[in-house]
């Protein structure tokens, strides 16, 4: 998979200097865990470093997200909960239209300035101003931010939002004293950043390598453990899988085609890997503007005909599982309901079963009436669809290769078709497209996948299908159990206004899930311990994430195995 | 002597290259103000160093390069404005011409029967089972005999002569009136010259054909030609007959000429001529007499203007003020 | 014009190549074809070559199928006897994927190289024959085509095109590779142009076109084929780097997506050789037997590059 | 201006000759079988003397001029025979050897001055390579004494030394020719061996070039192994002519006796293959037929086949092998055999 | 002078073309970037910041011509613009940083497969069915017809990952400091370089190889070289000083043009060694539709192979007298 380019700034030298002065050696301290090592991570394609590290950037240096500016809380997608950080917490008023952060105290920016509420004023009203930078799009429903002293900062809601809370959590603030005097912030190219991250010191930025220095000031003492986190260029999934195996990377992200012996087989003691399938769920769309995809039987024929566990297998590798009826998936066990799944086992969905799906298109009257080995419409006119997914995709192109197989397989005319992103987001987007494999969003609670998927306001007037709400199916009902959740904090109400959107869900089959996005994880313990591992997933592993910022609990956790191993690299 | 009407004729026919880019366009001036005639019965010799323009006369009268300025008569008409494939092929069955390298005016890639079909075939001088016959036919005047063995083959199956016997019966095959030969034989081996001279001879005297025959070989023209004319940069400076012209040279490039032949025939060991300087290149020809710069007997006005003609005799003429009475 | 623009190799009218050879009875062989097997470089890469097509024209004879990817075994087999190149990570058959890959990667090579030089005739030829201004301006084009870097410019017109696919590789090696060919001809054109035979041709009265096709066409038959099998190289080793960039259609069966599969699924990493080298190597095969027939075309019209005879003690 | 030639019987000393060629054999192998393109060919070439051979395109006059110099090129080999320069046998010669003995020895006159000189280098550097290239003499000397030399040469042969700088293609094709003359003479050779030198010149400038040589030889005394396939020419300026048919020597002789008396049907007819400027108009008739396929030959004489006076039997059986027929006149043909002079009688 | 004036000329009028190309095909393509941004982020862009980022990438609306010449402008101020996948980065810097790294490595690869196939052919050339001749040239052939990619990974693999010899990757060791000066940095720069170069130099030495042998085998046959030889030059010298240097001049207009192929060839060599470069900062462009990256890639690629050109042109007229009066 294609991902973006990661881009840097100059070193500076002062720091280098400063900071060299800790540097040379692991030496435990008191806590008895050894210091010192470089770290070295990589999790997406680059093959030259560019300096730039501004928090806002449209498509941000991943480590600009966590580990220099920090949030204000830390939600970790794993077991859900939001850890203070920069904020120690937040107090919902009442009526769920006023919101209150309490700041953290004692907490630096990286060149010796306090930070406090002020910079997390500054940062709001900068987002207000320039919509550009609005990157958690919060303004869509603050009206005003106010503070009430240096360390409680008050935002006021236009309209009751319940999800608020969160999206506020992760405002990453940045210094006043520094953005103020910028001319213009949108195009400010943050090479030098004033953060409070634990790794907010850009201490090399080299062509092909780029390293950020533990920040002395931080505010969690003694924290971080390691010297230095690493990121090397790779263009792709194949470099970097060399260098995996080659012990080349501590901390890893990428996709590596049949891990097990790829890479774990090369040092069992050291390389790790743990997918855990906790990610958004990937969905095959269907446009039901259009017959056949309108009519709910054929779309029930389509859960019942796809075979769940090749498509986990080869099309993914075996690094997931096939999704449940709901589209939920492990993370959000706790939101499900078993009447909803109780019905759905009823249907037969999401489960293998050719015959079954053959059975239901022959009620609903797709028979093959000419002969040509393939189903017809019921009116009789031919039938014949096109599957698109994006071209270089390759594990979804597999998976998209086996569903249509198992189409075929039943009768139905399926071809794969693998457009460029470009014009496969476009065809969704505007509708022109029969099946499609896709996305959906994933979120702090099962909610945004339903709105995501389900909310008609998300159809714009040029026809235009915002967020995932691709397949286009729309009812008066999700609309109102939508909107029914976030007017809401009280969790009873919340479930069970999920547990409705879950039947009407897998009663009306707008979309069939095929299986929890996997989230590619390798760690390597021949230097570094304090990974989350399989027996103890504290957070979410990934070294990237595109929705949370639980790699820092991971950073600021991970050190060197002994006073030895990280000495000198 | 000459009582018949000329069959072709040129008049003032000039013709100037253009080369070079946009930048630094240079005009080659090949041929200024030729004049001259070809009868029919008769063979016209035009006589030059490489690079004097003779060639050019020769695809000029062929319609191969449009004039710059002149005419060009046949049969008493300018046919300069003939234009259009309807009117040049009428003049192309009339007017036909041999190439001086046998080896390239054959196209490899085509067998002998089909060199001989195609002039027979858009000049429509024969069809059907006619065409092999009319094949043989042309085969047999220019001695290639049995004609079936030549039929099939293809040029590079030939020798040189016989290579050149098939690109005269090319250009007999449309029964023309007028040939130009552009030096037929330069290219031939010594002992094959004479059969070619002697076959293009009896062409004349069988058929009536007026031929021009282009050369450089002064010896093959006086033993051929009727009539000779001597050019020089450009300039046609000389003509008369054959015998007369090349016994008794007038013009001092004529007689520069004539003296550079090896002739052991004149004695072993011929005397030796002073020659100064080189041919000048044909874009630097200026307004005088191109052989001005050469000439023992130059006078001031030569660089002035070109000469006109002085007829010496009824069939004799130069360009050179030596012969300007005025 | 400049010596520059010269063509590299000076190429002899075709008829040179007609030398009878003493090896070969008078088959009823047509005269190129008894020249080039005559030429044993020429001959081995016919030889290959026609291994080749004959596989890509009876692909469907010599492994059916519906679908070559189809996924139709247990993945990551090595070769077997039911399996002789053994299967994929998804659990295709490798040997059906490559022979039905022959014809994919074979029909995009050859349908490029004679639409390239179609064009690359239409052009220089006319380029050449016409001249003046309208050969100042095609030859001002080629130039330029020359002169653009080839694959970033296909990269970019080849991510223009939305759908790639084989068709798309075509359009765009085809709009893209044509000024070298074009470039090679004109030259041979402007020479010919002015040969005596042509002139001879004007003469008795051949029209324009008669002349261009039937007197100067024939003449370049050894450089039209030997551009056209150029022309087919870069195609399909183009067409697989491409592929192998992720920019060909992934759900077709040819010799640079096999590749690409392969590198997707670490087959070197995972000791799935029977992905990556079988493709590779029929690749190079071609390419080789092309560029064998290439020196042999090149010996065969110019004889200066024929190894002599070993000379026996007199 | 310039002295009467020296004739070649003043030429003649006693002494052995300076070039002996006897029975040289060179054979090309092509696609499509041997060809023998000198087929025991025997001269000698005198002191002083003018030597030229003659013949039509093919018959093997450049052949035996390349393998006397040693400068023939695959396909081509030399079969058999001797070239003797000056008692030594050239063909035996190491390449030490031979790179001694050429151009300070022998040099060469190529026929297209156009393609014998190199497009890219100087006309002065061309020179000086071939002085530079021989120690004996130029060893010693400076780039500029080279130089100097080279200018002296230009000038030697009819060129403006600051030509020297020039490039071959900013001078005309007379000028080229000259200056590979120039070069020819660079180290005063004894032998120069001239592959038809004005071949490709107009008749004027080959009339300048031809008289620069003769001038030239008579200040510095070489002698000349001419190549031409003009009859004309080479009575002119030779001595003494070898006319070439096919491979063979068919005759040799003064070339006062090839003109005036030729003997070999060969010759008789090539002589009146080309007309004259001076003298009556004749009627000519050239030779029917054309030269042989040198792959298939003709058995016995190889001109029998375009001999009207060929004898029925013998003719197209015995090849006839060259033999005296008057003083310094032999000739190959069976039809001379009453002419053919008994050794003894000729000396 | 004239001959590289023209050359000038044709440039520009090349660069014209190309720069004109580039302004056309983003506009040509479909595909909106900040649309396909965005969608990467799947979706949760508040349509304001959509609105206010069009404005600052300078998505500039108006008449095509317009457009055009503010194109035009900008180009002349050096401005490339801002690249789009990684703004606020100009793209002038994106390039940089991988420009140097594709130069020097394409540069040198070619450079050395240049001299290398040069040297071979002429070698093989001299010696005709000798080693060069019969050995080292069907080998470089057959690794000319490899596809690029499989032959660098199989090394790769074989030489990098299996006998250890070789890095798996990167210009340098990311061990070692980026310092110029320093001679530790220097030798990683060239360990890292060795693989690349080398499968670059083995994929393109056959085509020099034999372009050379060919025509050094035409020039050999030429008189001069006889006429070298016999003059009783060293073989040295008649092979470089006469021969060499004469065949050379028609792979010379080659090599510039053939810089244009490595140049964007690099990409493939980019990938597979993780080597710093344009190429894949093209496809990365192209890819995410980043239109003002991609224009000054593509750009960029076009200077270079311009100015490579011009190098060649100019190497060519300080060889071969003759163009230069051209």
């Amino acid at each position: 998979m294609i991902k973006m380019v990661a881009r840097m700034t100059l070193v500076s030298l002062a720091l280098v200097l400063v900071l060299s002065v800790g540097f040379g050696g692991a030496l435990a301290q008191d806590d008895g865990i050894p210091r010192g090592g470089i770290v070295t991570v990589s999790h997406e394609a680059f093959s030259v470093v560019l300096r730039n590290f501004s928090p806002f950037a449209p498509t941000q240096n991943p480590a600009s997200q966590a580990f220099i500016y920090e949030p204000l809380m830390v939600w970790n997608e794993v077991d859900g909960e939001i850890i203070p950080w920069l904020a120690t917490g937040f107090v919902w008023s009442d009526d769920l239209l006023t919101l209150t952060f309490n700041i953290r105290e004692g907490v630096m920016w990286n060149d010796g300035e306090t930070f406090d509420a002020n910079d997390v004023l500054y940062t709001m009203n900068l987002t207000r101003e320039f919509p550009a930078l609005d990157r958690g799009a919060v303004w869509a429903f603050l009206d005003s931010v106010e503070l009430l002293d240096d360390y409680t900062i008050q935002f006021n809601l236009g309209e009751v939002y319940s999800l608020a809370d969160v999206l506020i959590a992760q405002t990453r603030p940045v210094p006043e004293h520094i953005w103020s005097e910028l001319d213009d912030p949108v195009t400010f190219v943050d090479d030098d950043p004033v953060a409070t991250g634990p790794f907010s010191v850009v201490c090399r930025l080299e062509d092909q390598v780029f390293e950020l220095c533990a920040n002395p000031l931080y505010w969690q003492e003694g924290r971080p453990y390691v010297d230095a986190i690493r990121y090397p260029a790779y263009p792709g999934n194949e470099q970097s899988t060399l260098a995996l195996i080659n012990g080349d990377i501590d901390w890893g992200g990428h996709f590596i085609p049949d891990v097990e012996t790829t890479y774990a087989a090369a040092d069992p003691d050291n390389f790790n890997f743990y997918y855990w399938p906790g990610g958004a769920t990937v969905n095959l769309y269907m446009n039901t503007t259009k017959a056949p995809y309108d009519d709910v039987a054929f779309r029930r024929a389509v859960s019942q005909a796809i075979d769940y566990n090749a498509v986990v297998n080869i099309g993914m590798y075996g690094y997931t599982i096939p999704s449940d009826p709901t589209g939920l998936g492990p993370r959000f066990e706790g939101w499900a309901s078993q009447e909803a799944l109780e019905r759905a086992a009823e249907l037969g969905l999401n489960e293998y079963a050719p015959s079954a799906a053959a059975a239901t298109l022959d009620e609903a009257g797709y028979l093959d009436v000419n002969g040509d080995g393939f189903r017809e419409l019921p009116n009789g006119d031919p039938m014949s669809m096109n599957v698109q997914v994006v071209n270089g995709w390759t594990d979804w192109v597999t998976s998209v290769q086996i569903i249509s197989q198992n189409l075929q397989d039943i009768g139905v005319n399926a071809q794969v078709v693998t457009p460029e992103f470009g014009e496969w987001l476009n065809n969704l987007q505007t509708g022109d497209y029969d099946i499609s494999i896709g996305w959906s969003s994933s979120g702090y609670t099962p909610w945004n996948y339903y709105r995501d998927s389900l909310d008609s306001s998300l159809l714009g007037a040029d026809n235009i299908a915002n967020a995932t709400s691709w397949s286009r199916w729309f009812s008066d009902d999700a609309d109102a159990l939508l909107a029914a959740f976030t007017a809401t904090a009280d969790p009873d109400e919340q479930f069970q206004v999920l547990s409705d959107l879950q039947m009407l869900f897998v009663e009306n089959v707008p979309l069939v899930p095929l299986f929890p996005g996997p989230t590619w994880y390798q760690w390597n313990t021949q230097q570094f311990t304090g990974f989350p591992t399989a027996d103890n997933y504290y957070t979410q592993g990934s070294p990237w994430s595109r929705d949370s910022n639980s790699r820092l609990l991971v950073a600021v956790n991970i050190h060197c195995i002994d006073d030895t191993a990280c000495g000198q690299e | 002597m000459i009582a018949a009407k000329p069959i072709l004729e040129a008049q003032g026919l000039t013709k100037h290259f253009r080369t070079g880019g946009a930048v630094s366009q240079r005009v080659v001036k090949a041929l200024q103000d030729a004049s001259f005639q070809l009868y029919p019965g008769k063979v016209t010799a035009l006589v030059g160093e490489s690079g004097s323009g003779k060639s050019t006369t020769a695809r000029l009268l062929a319609r191969l390069y449009e004039p710059t300025a002149g005419q060009i008569i046949y049969a008493g008409r300018d046919t300069v404005e003939d234009k259009g494939r309807s009117k040049l092929l009428k003049y192309r069955s009339e007017v036909q011409m041999i190439f001086q390298d046998p080896f390239s005016s054959l196209n490899p890639v085509h067998s002998i029967s089909y060199h001989l079909k195609r002039p027979l075939q858009i000049h429509r001088k024969a069809q059907g089972r006619q065409m092999t016959e009319k094949v043989h036919d042309l085969l047999h005047t220019v001695a290639l005999t049995p004609p079936a063995d030549y039929t099939p083959k293809y040029p590079h199956q030939l020798s040189g002569g016989q290579r050149q016997r098939v690109a005269i019966a090319r250009a007999l095959a449309v029964e023309p009136k007028v040939i130009l030969a552009d030096e037929p034989i330069s290219m031939l081996d010594v002992s094959i010259r004479m059969g070619i001279l002697n076959l293009m001879a009896k062409l004349r005297d069988e058929q009536n054909l007026a031929f021009l025959y282009v050369t450089h070989d002064l010896a093959s023209a006086r033993y051929f030609a009727d009539e000779t004319m001597v050019m020089y940069a450009g300039h046609i400076v000389e003509s008369g007959g054959s015998e007369e012209l090349t016994q008794d040279p007038q013009h001092p490039y004529t007689q520069l000429l004539l003296s550079a032949v090896p002739d052991p025939a004149r004695g072993l060991r011929t005397q030796e001529t002073e020659i100064a300087g080189e041919v000048p290149s044909l874009s630097e020809v200026g307004e005088g007499c191109p052989f001005a710069a050469r000439c023992p007997h130059v006078m001031s006005r030569c660089r002035e203007a070109m000469p006109p003609v002085t007829r010496l005799s009824e069939t004799r003429w130069v360009r050179c003020y030596l012969f300007d009475e005025a | 014009m400049s010596t520059v623009e010269q063509p590299q190799t000076a190429v002899q009218p075709a008829g040179a190549t007609a030398a009878p050879q003493r090896a070969f009875p008078r088959l009823p062989l047509p005269n190129w074809l008894r020249s080039i097997l005559g030429n044993r470089k020429a001959a081995i890469g016919l030889v290959i070559l026609s291994f080749f097509v004959f596989v890509a024209v009876f692909a469907p004879l010599i492994a059916p199928t519906q679908n070559p990817n189809r996924m139709v075994a247990r993945p990551v087999q090595a070769p077997s006897a039911e399996y002789i190149l053994g299967t994929t990570r998804q659990g295709q058959d490798v040997f059906v994927q490559i022979v039905h890959g022959t014809q994919v990667s074979m029909a995009v090579g050859f349908t490029t190289g004679t639409v390239v030089m179609a064009i690359a005739i239409i052009i220089g030829i006319t380029a050449g024959y016409i001249g003046g201004i309208f050969d100042e301006l095609l030859s001002l084009a080629m130039n330029i085509v020359l002169i653009i870097p080839a694959l970033p410019l296909i990269i970019v017109v080849a991510g223009f095109i939305d759908r790639p696919g084989p068709l798309t590789i075509v359009v765009v090696l085809s709009l893209i590779s044509w000024a070298y060919g074009a470039r090679v001809l004109r030259a041979q054109t402007l020479t010919l142009r002015n040969s005596d035979f042509v002139a001879a041709a004007r003469v008795v009265g051949e029209p324009t076109w008669r002349i261009v096709l039937f007197e100067i066409l024939p003449n370049m038959t050894s450089l039209v084929v030997s551009s056209w099998i150029g022309a087919v190289l870069y195609a399909i080793l183009t067409q697989a780097s491409l592929e192998f960039i992720g920019l060909g259609d992934p759900n077709i069966s040819s010799w640079g997506t096999i590749l690409y599969w392969a590198q997707n699924n670490a087959a070197l990493l995972t000791n799935a050789w029977w992905t990556f080298i079988p493709p590779g190597v029929c690749i190079a095969l071609v390419g080789f037997s092309l560029t064998l027939i290439n020196y042999g075309i090149d010996e065969i019209t110019n004889p200066r590059l024929r190894r002599e005879p070993k000379v026996k003690a007199a | 201006m310039t002295q009467p030639m020296p004739t070649f019987d003043q030429a003649r000393t006693d002494a052995e000759p300076l070039l002996s060629v006897r029975d040289l054999v060179v054979e090309y192998h092509t696609q499509r079988g041997l060809v023998r393109a000198a087929d025991h060919v025997s001269f000698d070439l005198h002191r002083n003397e003018v030597f030229g051979l003659a013949g039509e395109s093919g018959c093997g006059k450049s052949t035996v001029a390349h393998a006397i110099t040693r400068i023939l090129k695959p396909p081509a080999h030399i079969a058999g025979g001797q070239v003797l320069f000056d008692e030594v046998d050239v063909l035996k010669l190491n390449d030490d050897q031979l790179r001694d003995i050429r151009w300070r020895r022998i040099s060469i006159v190529f026929q297209s001055a156009m393609n014998a000189l190199s497009p890219v280098l100087t006309v002065g550097t061309q020179i000086a390579d071939a002085l530079q290239a021989h120690e004996n003499g130029t060893a010693q000397m400076t780039r500029r004494q080279v130089l100097d030399r080279a200018r002296e040469l230009l000038d030697l042969v009819g060129i403006d030394p600051d030509r020297v700088n020039s490039y071959p293609h900013q001078l005309s094709g007379g000028m080229r020719q000259r200056v590979v003359i120039a070069i020819a003479l660079a180290l005063n050779p004894e032998l120069i061996v001239m592959d038809e030198p004005t071949t490709a010149l107009d008749v004027v400038v080959q009339k300048q070039i031809m008289d620069q040589i003769r001038e030239l030889r008579n200040q510095f005394g070489f002698s000349i192994l001419f190549i031409s396939h003009d009859l004309s020419l080479m009575v002119e300026f030779s001595d003494r002519v070898g006319i070439m048919y096919a491979g063979e020597l068919v005759e040799v002789a003064p070339s006062q006796a090839i003109f005036n008396d030729p003997q070999h049907p060969y010759t008789v007819r090539l002589m009146n293959s080309f007309p004259t400027l001076s003298g009556p108009r004749v009627e000519l008739f050239g030779i029917p037929g054309s030269p042989p396929d040198l792959i298939t030959p003709p058995p016995g004489c190889r001109f029998h086949p375009r001999c009207d006076v060929a004898l029925a039997g013998r003719c197209q059986t015995e090849r006839p092998g060259l033999q005296p027929i008057g003083a310094r006149h032999m000739a190959a043909c069976h039809l001379l055999d009453d002419k053919i002079v008994n050794k003894e009688d000729a000396s | 002078m004239r001959f590289i004036l023209r050359r000038l000329g044709f440039y520009l009028i090349a660069l014209l073309v190309s720069v004109t190309l580039n302004f056309m095909i983003p506009r040509l393509m479909s595909g909106d970037p900040v649309q396909l941004m965005f969608a990467r982020f799947q979706g949760r862009m508040d349509p304001r910041a959509i609105e206010s980022l069009y404005e600052t990438f300078g998505f500039v609306q108006g008449p095509l011509h317009e457009q055009y010449f503010t194109y035009l402008s900008h180009l002349l101020q050096g401005d490339l613009g801002v690249s789009i996948a990684n703004f606020p980065i100009p793209v002038t810097e994106v390039i940089a940083v991988g420009l140097g790294w594709t130069l020097r490595l394409v540069g040198l690869a070619t450079v050395i497969a240049f001299s290398a196939g040069i040297f071979l052919g002429i070698r093989a050339a001299w010696r005709r069915g000798r080693f060069a001749d019969s050995v080292i040239l069907p080998i470089t052939g057959l690794l000319s017809a490899f596809p690029y990619f499989w032959l660098a990974m199989l090394v790769l693999y074989f030489f990098a990952l299996g006998l250890g010899w070789f890095p798996l990757g990167h210009a340098y060791s990311l061990d070692i400091h980026q310092d110029w000066s320093s001679p530790e940095y220097l030798s990683s720069v060239l360990h890292h370089m060795i693989l690349p170069a080398t499968t670059i130099v083995l994929t393109a030495i056959g085509g020099w190889m034999l372009g050379m042998r060919n025509n050094m085998i035409s020039v050999l046959s030429e008189d001069y070289i006889t006429m070298a030889q016999a003059k009783g030059l060293s073989d040295r010298r008649v092979m470089y000083t006469y021969a060499a240097r004469n065949a050379i001049l028609p792979s010379l207009t080659g090599f510039a043009m053939s810089l244009g192929f490595v140049l964007g060839g690099a990409l493939l060599t980019e990938i597979v060694f993780s080597y710093p470069g344009v190429g894949y900062t093209l496809l990365t462009a192209v890819n995410t539709r980043d239109y003002p990256l991609m224009q000054g890639v593509f750009l960029m690629i076009t200077v270079a192979v311009l100015v490579a050109n011009l190098l060649a042109d100019t190497m060519y007229v300080l060889l071969d007298p003759r163009v230069r009066a051209a």
